[in-house]
């Protein structure tokens, strides 16, 4: 081009330069950046990169034991649901259940052992190896019992069945000391003695709410946290809708409105502390009505003379006529069953309120028959006598550490520095001890002041089995199974326990090298209890066939038919008023606090699913709140979110109201699982825990904590905290959004279809 | 003699259209008026005036309609996506579309009409006098003759003309 | 011209509002109130299934809350006559959704199985779907999620982890019918039979009150509720046609 | 000052010319301020919004639609007197409107582009927008022409190019004219623009034919694109958004809004660019009262509207409205109401309308009635909707507030680099309302003074 | 004075030019750099040659990569499967002896990635083995290839091709391939 001067060109050259430069680094970066693909060295078997396996095993998260599957995809867990075959869980699983995934992977796990560095409590610690601190503890325990002191070893563990119980039963044993205690708050010590009373067995009977046509609750939230609640959801579906034109009724007595008590057809508000009053008052109408026919009628008459209609309606809050309306549709209505529990027995007169309920059902004849109460067979295994510690034996135990009588803890998944009063000083009785030993995974207000930390595995990652209670009205025992390799340097309780006495030199009396063996061991004692089967010629096989399965157990349910409580039973029925700590007059209101559905004693606190599980009733997350009746804040002068001191005798906490239409005036209540000071980043930092107010008031007969026996009153402090809610207006509006239709529409073919689905066969192994 | 032209400016309107009228009676075809605004009647002097916009406008219209229903329904059927229970080719929705694409391409179709019959944009220089982008009204006449030219120059004096150029074809001033 | 002519051979098919007739499947949920008790199992076990993210309690308070599975309470009279109603609410799968018709880049659609789907890659984030929702149950990524090591390692690889600015709902749990149909299909069977396939939150329900089938299969257990009398979909007058139908809660006088 | 119909043509050109050529420091300085609180206010969260997602702003779950939406609707409506008013004005023959057109389409013209803007800001991945086009691509997929949103698309689309076309057409004369007092850069970019402009009889009279009708078809394109932003809302099944009489609520707004804004920036020209003898008291008469008239209609539709919603007697209409009335956000909606349909019942004096600084603050306040207007319809609707459980408030965040306020900023800078381009008043079209140099007074001046 | 705009545009043409040789140049830089740099043969850790086992030997695709048959992963062979035959063959190879270094300490090879798929897209290897699809249809001629190169984009548009071409039931349903 002749008009293209030199500069010009050079202009046109940068220029041309210029835009390559950039359409080279605009089509840089659009390139996808290297990945790697990474196959294992050695395969292991079954794996397959994209297909899924999946691994049976037993849930941890609550004692009710349901049988689990998870799935797993490249070694990794990814989903737990019921186990199918699980005659408890049936395929099902509740949300704290399923949220077990983040116990494994959460990021707050101890990732290896850890030995304290600065003082107690001050979160010093420094990594060590298990090596050492192992070889260091066994020769300290074995010090201490050549020299006879192993008495002074406490070993406190959370709720342990199975033979993992059995396990720490053997080697508290060999060290000689007796102080092995399992601490459940939610352990419900109370029915097990009044089913002792008034049974004569001490064991969980099988509520059969499925074939039941009239369930009767006494403050047992049986679908939110109580016993076993994902059987109790199976049995109140199947109870509702699954049965041709039969739909059961469902009556929930409680000061507060349980989730239960929203599902029930009718919620009945009784003064906290006197349901079983209420129990006697419905007993009284039924034997009254004659609605009760047996030989010892006189001496029923004569028990239940004191709880005449009047007289239960003026402690119960309840109208004699509703009284009379229960016990007249309780009786009518068979089967029945009649259930107590939750703050039912947890008050100073629980044994007695629960003896109560379990005489209704007495009275109806509904023991021991479909869709009444159903007896279970013993554990297929597991120690037989309970180490379950009452708040008394808990104080025994916090009075021994103060009298210098226990040089060692040792615990295990337990957290009583949360879980107990402050009350009950067991904080300040920990500060005695000379040496804590913790085998938690997660740093708890309880490990947090341990001078040793021997990190466990999840359930997840640990071989176990487990017999579930309350059982299902036949034998059922569960193997749980390592479902993923071990994520972190940590070991399994059994194991660890192994380990040390095997380092103490007691291989003779423990000789498996580890919890799989010591299981396969055992089990040969299960397979030999069992019918031969042809088809199973061998130990291994039906090894392999449990783990496979999960599960082993028989598969009928046997009613036993008659039953007569004894003479001196019927006559010791009664239930006195219920006992406060803090006078009325100073302390208007009853403190009812509630495991909460989602963080239940505060073990779900450090899962970032349940803390964003909305609270079933309210709403909340993250956060605790205290329940008042609207009338009462309107007499308070208080408003959703208005902070007030919640104070009782034994102490004071602060938390934002929330009015709850479902609640008496004379109660307030409080959501248990927050409050938490260590756990974990999802924990610490979130609500109060309403357990730092409660006295240390027990149940006489068992020395359980009455935790719904504490009066306290609410001091507006000025304050505001806006709770966290996913929720907005809690009003329908006429808007039909939850329409509702008319006792007996519509459980016709539909209902029998839905049963038809979703009834999962139970197929267990048989022996 | 290679044409010419006269161009005369005027102070005024009337003026200029006065003088372009009598051009026209003396049988100047060739008339130019440039004027700094749109002059009121000058299409009784100079007749009547057609313009091929409103084709370009109502063809342009019409493809964009058809374009524009043909784009949506087109779309619809080439990758199946059911939506809201309505059929995949929906009137409603697309008569939207239709009415926009209407309107886009009518209002392009008549920027090009314009362009076209307004000869636009110029590359070759055209006769032009400045002043009357201002205040001055310019009548400028294409004469084929010497004779021509002079009598136009004269009829434009006599209008009242301020100045008369002679300018040669094709060229500026 | 084939392209014209098929374009005119197909016109009646795509006038005919009822294009839905001709799909494969109808996959389709109901809902027992009399049965559901709010629990929430479900709930968890969609946020598992589906690699919900967990926002944390700054976005909560700020009304962020993802969980595709909600379940919505209402309060009915006063103390001590109240009773409190729960209803789980996820997206409704809506045979006429008015979120689809506004998507401007077909990110939402209705699939031949009768899904309302959302193909989150394909999603700019207008967030009008989401108001055109009248069940609310399309939940927006307002920013990034982070899941604290380890917990990513939960993560559900058949699923999509979504990137902030994308719209997010229920699929009904479509990587697990991608899989039952898959599994069909290696069993030479052309289609899922029921009960093969259901979503983690029917798969989990304690009660039994989810079942979930296909619709055009008269002998699913799904289509035997819908024969009931008790069955109703939500805002009924809206006419969006609900695929989630919820069975009547029963209420005993007192 | 000068009277108007002592203006000569020449001066016209003058004073024009002028107003682009000479600028003084205080141009720059304003442009500068407007620059900065654009980079800052707007660009500057808005790339924060981009790396942190929309969660920068304050929107949540039910409240999906906030202020980025709101903004947008002013925008739109904001642009819709100026082309419009220009065009019904041109067709009919109005002489008033030539003094003040060309600012007013620019305005129209800006307010497009950043309600355009507003929508990237919107969006939640605006870095894949360009899928809302139907452009050629491997994934063999167009947009959802179904979508009241690609109504948007489109209809934006064809009312930017559409006022674009307009607003240069009438201006090429005007650049012809100035393009003969230029030097340099100016000159030859005048060149360019101008086209080659002469003024012959044939191009004013295809000027005039294209130019109107182009107004015809860009009356109706104006009408169709607010009432398709109205729709928008109105075809979801919002309750109180769903109602028929949104696209009219939503026109009329922005010609009211748009009125205002027209108001406003003849204030601001008049006071700043000298502009006070071709910009007078009889333009602010005419607005007035055009101000009033659809302050009415609007103050009208406005009831009508709660009339609709109360007469339905459905729960969720009825909460949605109580909620917009006595709710939260219902200072905001007095607001409206005072600013928008009490306070313009001032137009009624003529005093009033030929006082210049009460026009400006009138005017003023009407759009800030007008906007919080549209907040609410986006702010309030979407909180209180068919399901109680999922009711909730939305607060916008700072990042929001500062990119309305970056917003303004932005049409601000758009607007001021207009005016030294663009003959901010029409050359030739206020010399066709002065009397020609061997004319006595025109009929509009006759008329008027 | 001239109307004309020749002369504005002969002083905007220098401007002009620098634009169009810029934007030229882009392109080249563009399109140069995905010609020669294309990123789709990366360097292996191990120089593995497919040309040698399938090319030659005519070992079957489905041989090492087991997984494609039954899982949506196409899944890469374990330095076990590798050792199965350099156990006995060519155990003095340099490249084997590498091989065995890996197997010996017990450590993966970190192959890199060369047909990558957004997360966003469910692939099932599976379902295309069991519809008779070739490998090469996808991945290209890899038999022939010493160094594995990536040929075809594995975009969206390829996909819909073959579906539509193959008649797959559904087969441009987005949910089909978008999870």
């Amino acid at each position: 081009m002749p008009n293209v001067d030199r500069r010009h060109f050079l202009k046109l050259v940068g220029a041309g330069g210029v835009g390559a430069g950039a359409g080279f680094m605009l089509s840089e970066s659009r390139k996808h950046p290297v990945e790697h693909l990474v196959p294992y060295p050695v395969p292991p078997e079954e794996f397959s990169p994209g297909i899924a396996t999946w691994y049976n095993s037993v849930c941890s998260m609550c004692s009710a034991g349901c049988g689990i599957s998870v799935r797993t995809r490249e070694g990794r867990a990814k989903k737990i649901e019921g186990n199918p075959a699980h005659p408890v869980s049936q395929g099902r699983l509740c949300a704290l259940g399923q949220s077990g995934l983040q116990a494994l992977y959460n990021p707050d796990r101890i990732a290896g052992p850890l030995v304290r560095a600065g003082r107690r409590g001050e979160l010093e610690f420094d990594p060590t190896t298990w090596e050492e601190s192992l070889a260091e503890l066994a020769n300290q325990l074995e010090l201490m019992r050549t020299a006879g002191r192993g008495g002074g070893v406490a070993l406190l563990s959370g709720g342990v069945r199975g033979h993992l119980a059995s396990l720490l039963e053997l080697f508290m044993g060999w060290l000689g000391s007796d102080r092995l205690l399992h601490y459940d708050f939610n352990h419900p010590a109370t029915l097990y003695a009044a089913n002792e009373r008034f049974f004569g067995e001490s064991e969980l009977p099988y509520y059969d709410i499925e074939n039941s046509r009239y369930v009767l609750s006494f403050g047992a939230d049986f679908i939110g946290h109580w016993l076993s609640p994902v059987h109790h959801g199976l049995g109140f579906g199947r109870s509702r809708q699954a049965r041709d034109g039969i739909r059961g009724r469902f009556v929930q007595i409680e000061p507060r409105m349980s989730l239960t008590g929203a599902a029930a057809d009718e919620w009945i508000a009784a003064s906290p502390g006197t349901e079983g009053i209420l129990a006697l008052g419905i007993a009284r109408r039924i034997v009254d009505q004659g609605g009760y026919q047996g030989e010892d009628l006189d001496a029923w008459q004569a028990a239940l003379d004191a709880y005449a209609p009047e007289s239960v309606a003026e402690q119960t809050g309840v109208a004699a006529d509703t009284v009379a309306r229960l016990a007249d549709s309780f009786a009518e209505t068979q089967p029945g069953l009649a259930i107590g529990g939750g703050a039912t027995g947890n008050h100073s007169n629980g044994v007695d309120a629960l003896v109560a309920v379990n005489a209704l059902n007495h009275l109806v004849g509904n023991i021991g028959v479909e869709g009444g109460v159903i007896f279970n067979p013993p554990p297929a295994f597991g120690p037989t006598a309970s180490r379950q510690a009452s708040l008394a034996r808990m104080l025994e135990l916090a009075e021994d550490a103060r009298a210098g009588r226990i040089e060692l803890l040792i615990v295990s998944n337990a957290n009583p520095v949360f879980n107990l009063p402050e009350a009950a000083g067991f904080a300040e009785a920990l500060a005695e001890i000379p040496q804590i030993v913790s085998l938690s995974s997660f740093l708890d207000e309880t490990t947090a002041q341990a001078d040793l930390i021997l990190p466990s595995n999840t359930y997840l990652e640990s071989w176990g089995d487990d017999t579930p209670a309350p059982g299902v009205g036949f034998r059922v025992g569960a193997v749980s199974q390592p479902v993923v390799e071990p994520l972190y340097d940590t070991r399994a309780t059994g194991d660890i326990v192994l380990e040390l006495a095997h380092r103490m030199g007691l291989d003779l009396a423990f000789p498996w090298p580890n919890m799989e063996e010591y299981l396969k061991y055992s089990w040969r004692e299960v397979w030999s209890s069992g019918t031969p089967d042809p088809a199973i010629p061998d130990f291994d096989t039906f090894w392999t066939s449990v783990v496979r399965a999960g599960v082993w157990g028989d598969d009928t349910r046997a009613p036993s038919g008659e039953f007569a409580p004894g003479a001196n039973v019927v006559e010791g029925i009664g239930v006195a008023a219920p006992e406060f700590a803090g006078a009325e007059g100073e302390y208007p209101f009853a403190l009812h606090p509630y495991l909460s559905n989602a963080l239940h004693d505060g073990r779900g606190a450090n899962l970032p699913w349940m803390q964003e599980l909305p609270d079933a009733l309210t709403g909340v997350v993250y956060g605790t709140w205290v329940e008042v009746n609207p009338v009462t804040a309107e007499q308070l002068g208080v408003q959703e979110g208005d902070v007030v001191a919640i104070e009782s005798p034994a102490g004071s906490i602060e938390a934002p109201v929330l009015v709850y239409p479902a609640i008496m005036p004379g109660v307030v209540a409080m959501p248990i699982g927050q409050g938490h000071e260590q756990y974990g980043r999802y924990a610490h930092e979130h609500g109060v825990n309403p357990i730092n107010v409660l006295a240390a008031q027990t149940e006489p007969d068992t020395g359980a904590l009455a935790w719904a026996a504490t009066r306290v009153r609410l001091v507006p402090t000025g304050g505001r905290e806006d709770l966290v809610k996913v929720s907005g207006e809690a009003r329908e509006l006429g808007r039909e959004i939850v329409q509702i239709a008319a006792v007996g529409a519509g459980a016709g073919a539909g209902g029998a279809a839905n049963a038809r689905l979703n009834s999962i066969p139970i197929t267990v192994v048989n022996t | 003699m290679a044409r010419s032209n006269a161009l005369g400016l005027f102070g005024g309107p009337k003026a200029a259209l006065a003088a372009a009228g009598k051009l026209r009676g003396e049988g100047f075809e060739s008339l130019d008026l440039i004027s700094p605004i749109p002059l009121h009647g000058v299409e009784e002097v100079l007749g009547k005036k057609k313009s091929a916009i409103k084709r370009f406008t109502f063809f342009g219209a019409i493809l964009g309609g058809l374009g524009g229903f043909t784009l949506a329904a087109g779309t619809a059927v080439l990758y199946l996506h059911p939506t809201g229970g309505r059929p995949i080719i929906t009137f409603p929705p697309f008569l939207i579309i239709t009415y926009e694409m209407t309107i886009l391409l009518g209002i392009l179709a008549t920027v090009l009409g314009f362009l076209i019959s307004a000869r636009l944009p110029v590359f070759r220089e055209r006769i032009y006098v400045p002043e009357s982008a201002v205040d001055k009204f310019a009548v400028n006449v294409a004469c084929d003759a010497e004779a021509d030219f002079k009598r136009a120059t004269e009829i434009l004096r006599e209008a009242g003309a301020e100045e008369v150029t002679e300018i040669a074809p094709g060229g500026g001033q | 011209m084939s392209l014209i002519d098929d374009f005119l051979a197909r016109w009646r098919e795509y006038r005919a509002p009822g294009y839905y007739e001709e799909f494969d499947y109808h996959w389709t949920m109901t809902v027992d109130l009399d049965r559901c008790t709010g629990c929430e199992a479900c709930v968890t076990a969609c946020q598992a299934e589906n690699n919900t993210p967990i926002v944390g309690e700054e976005a909560i308070a700020r009304g962020r809350h993802m969980q595709w599975m909600r379940i919505e309470r209402y309060w009915e009279g006063e103390y001590p006559d109240v009773k409190l109603r729960a209803i789980p609410m996820f997206c409704q799968h809506c045979d006429a959704a008015p979120c689809e018709t506004v998507c401007p880049v077909s990110a939402t659609y209705h699939n031949q199985d009768g899904l309302n789907a959302q193909i989150y890659n394909r999603c700019i984030g207008t967030r009008s779907c989401a108001v055109y929702c009248p069940y609310e149950v399309r939940y927006f990524n307002y920013n990034n999620h982070h899941w604290d090591a380890p917990l990513e390692q939960q993560l559900n690889p058949d699923v999509s982890v979504r990137e902030k600015g994308v719209m997010e709902k229920c699929t009904f749990c479509i990587q697990r019918i991608r899989q039952a149909k898959d599994a069909a299909k290696d069993d030479g069977r052309r289609r899922v039979q029921d009960g093969e396939v259901q979503p983690a939150c029917v798969q989990t329900c304690p009660t039994e009150a989810l079942v979930f089938g296909d619709r055009k299969d008269p002998e699913s257990g799904v289509s035997q509720m819908l024969g009931n009398e008790r069955a109703y979909t939500v805002l009924e007058e809206l006419n969006t046609d609900p695929s989630v139908v919820y069975l009547k809660k029963v209420e005993a006088d007192a | 000052m000068r009277r108007h119909e002592d203006i000569k043509f020449a001066d016209v050109n003058n004073d024009i010319v002028r107003s682009l050529v000479e600028t003084g420091p205080r141009y720059y300085v304003t442009l500068a301020i407007a620059v900065l609180i654009t980079i800052a206010c707007f660009f500057f969260p808005w790339f924060y919004q981009l790396y942190y997602g929309i969660g920068a702003a304050g929107m949540n779950h039910p409240t999906v639609w906030g202020t980025y939406l709101a903004s947008f609707i002013f925008w739109i409506g904001l642009s819709h007197s100026g082309t419009l008013l220009s065009c019904v004005l041109h067709i009919t023959n109005s002489e008033w409107r030539k003094a003040m057109y060309r600012s007013a389409e620019a305005m129209t013209l800006f307010s497009l582009m950043v309600a355009a803007m507003m929508v990237m800001v919107h969006v939640g991945r605006p870095w894949f927008i360009h899928w809302a086009l139907p452009y050629p691509n491997q994934m063999e997929l167009w947009p959802n022409f179904r979508s009241p949103l690609m109504f948007d698309v489109m209809a934006i689309t064809t009312y930017l190019t559409g006022s674009s076309i307009f607003i240069y057409m009438g201006s090429i004369p005007d650049f012809a004219a100035v393009r003969d007092r230029t030097t340099g850069w100016r000159h030859h970019m005048y060149v360019l623009l101008s086209l080659g402009w002469r003024g012959t009889d044939t191009e004013w009279h295809r000027l005039g034919w294209a130019y109107t009708f182009l107004a015809v078809l860009i009356i109706p394109l104006a009408v169709s694109v607010h009432s398709i932003v109205s729709w928008d809302f109105a075809m979801s099944i919002v309750p109180s958004l769903h109602q028929t009489i949104f696209a009219p609520y939503f026109v009329v707004g922005a010609i009211y809004s748009g009125t205002a804004g027209i108001v406003t920036v003849m204030f601001v020209l008049r006071k700043y660019m000298n502009f006070e003898h071709y910009i007078t008291k009889v333009h602010f008469d005419n607005l007035g009262k055009l101000l009033l008239a659809l302050s009415l209609i609007w103050t009208y539709i406005n009831v009508v509207e709660v009339f609709t919603g109360w007469y339905s007697n459905d729960s969720a209409e009825l909460e949605s409205l109580r909620y917009k009335l006595f709710g939260f956000y219902a200072p905001l909606y007095w607001e409206m109401i005072l600013f928008c349909a009490v306070a313009p019942l001032l137009l009624i004096s003529k005093r009033f309308r030929t006082s210049f600084v009460p026009m400006l603050i009138l005017s003023i306040a009407i759009n800030i009635g007008m906007y919080t207007e549209r907040f609410l319809i986006v702010g309030t609707s979407l909180s209180r909707q068919y399901l109680p459980d999922s009711w909730g408030v939305y607060v916008p965040s700072l990042v929001e507030i500062s990119i309305l306020v970056g917003s303004i900023a932005m049409f601000c800078t758009l607007f001021l680099i207009f005016v030294k381009i663009f003959p901010s008043v029409s050359i030739y079209e206020v010399k066709e309302t002065l009397p020609a140099p061997d004319e006595g007074k025109t009929q509009w001046q006759e008329a008027t003074h | 004075m001239g109307v004309s705009i020749v002369p504005t545009l002969r002083v905007l043409k220098p401007a002009a030019m620098m634009v169009a040789v810029g934007f030229v140049g882009l392109l080249i830089g563009y399109f140069a750099n995905a010609a020669f740099f294309p990123g789709t043969t990366p360097v292996q850790p191990i120089e593995f040659s497919h040309a040698v086992h399938a090319g030659d030997y005519e070992i079957p695709c489905l041989y090492c990569h087991t997984e494609a048959r039954r899982s949506p992963s196409a899944g890469v062979p374990s330095v076990n499967k590798c050792m199965g035959c350099h156990a006995i063959v060519a155990t003095d190879s340099p490249l084997i002896r590498e091989v065995a270094r890996y197997y010996e300490n017990n450590e993966p090879i970190p192959w890199v990635k060369i047909h990558d798929l957004p997360d966003f897209v469910h692939f099932p290897h599976k379902r295309h083995v069991a519809a008779g699809l070739e490998c090469q249809e996808c991945h290209g001629p890899v038999e022939t290839m010493d160094r594995v190169t990536r040929m075809a984009p594995n975009e969206m548009g390829q996909c819909l091709t073959c579906h539509r071409d193959s008649e797959v039931e559904h087969g441009i349903d987005c949910l089909t391939c978008h999870k």
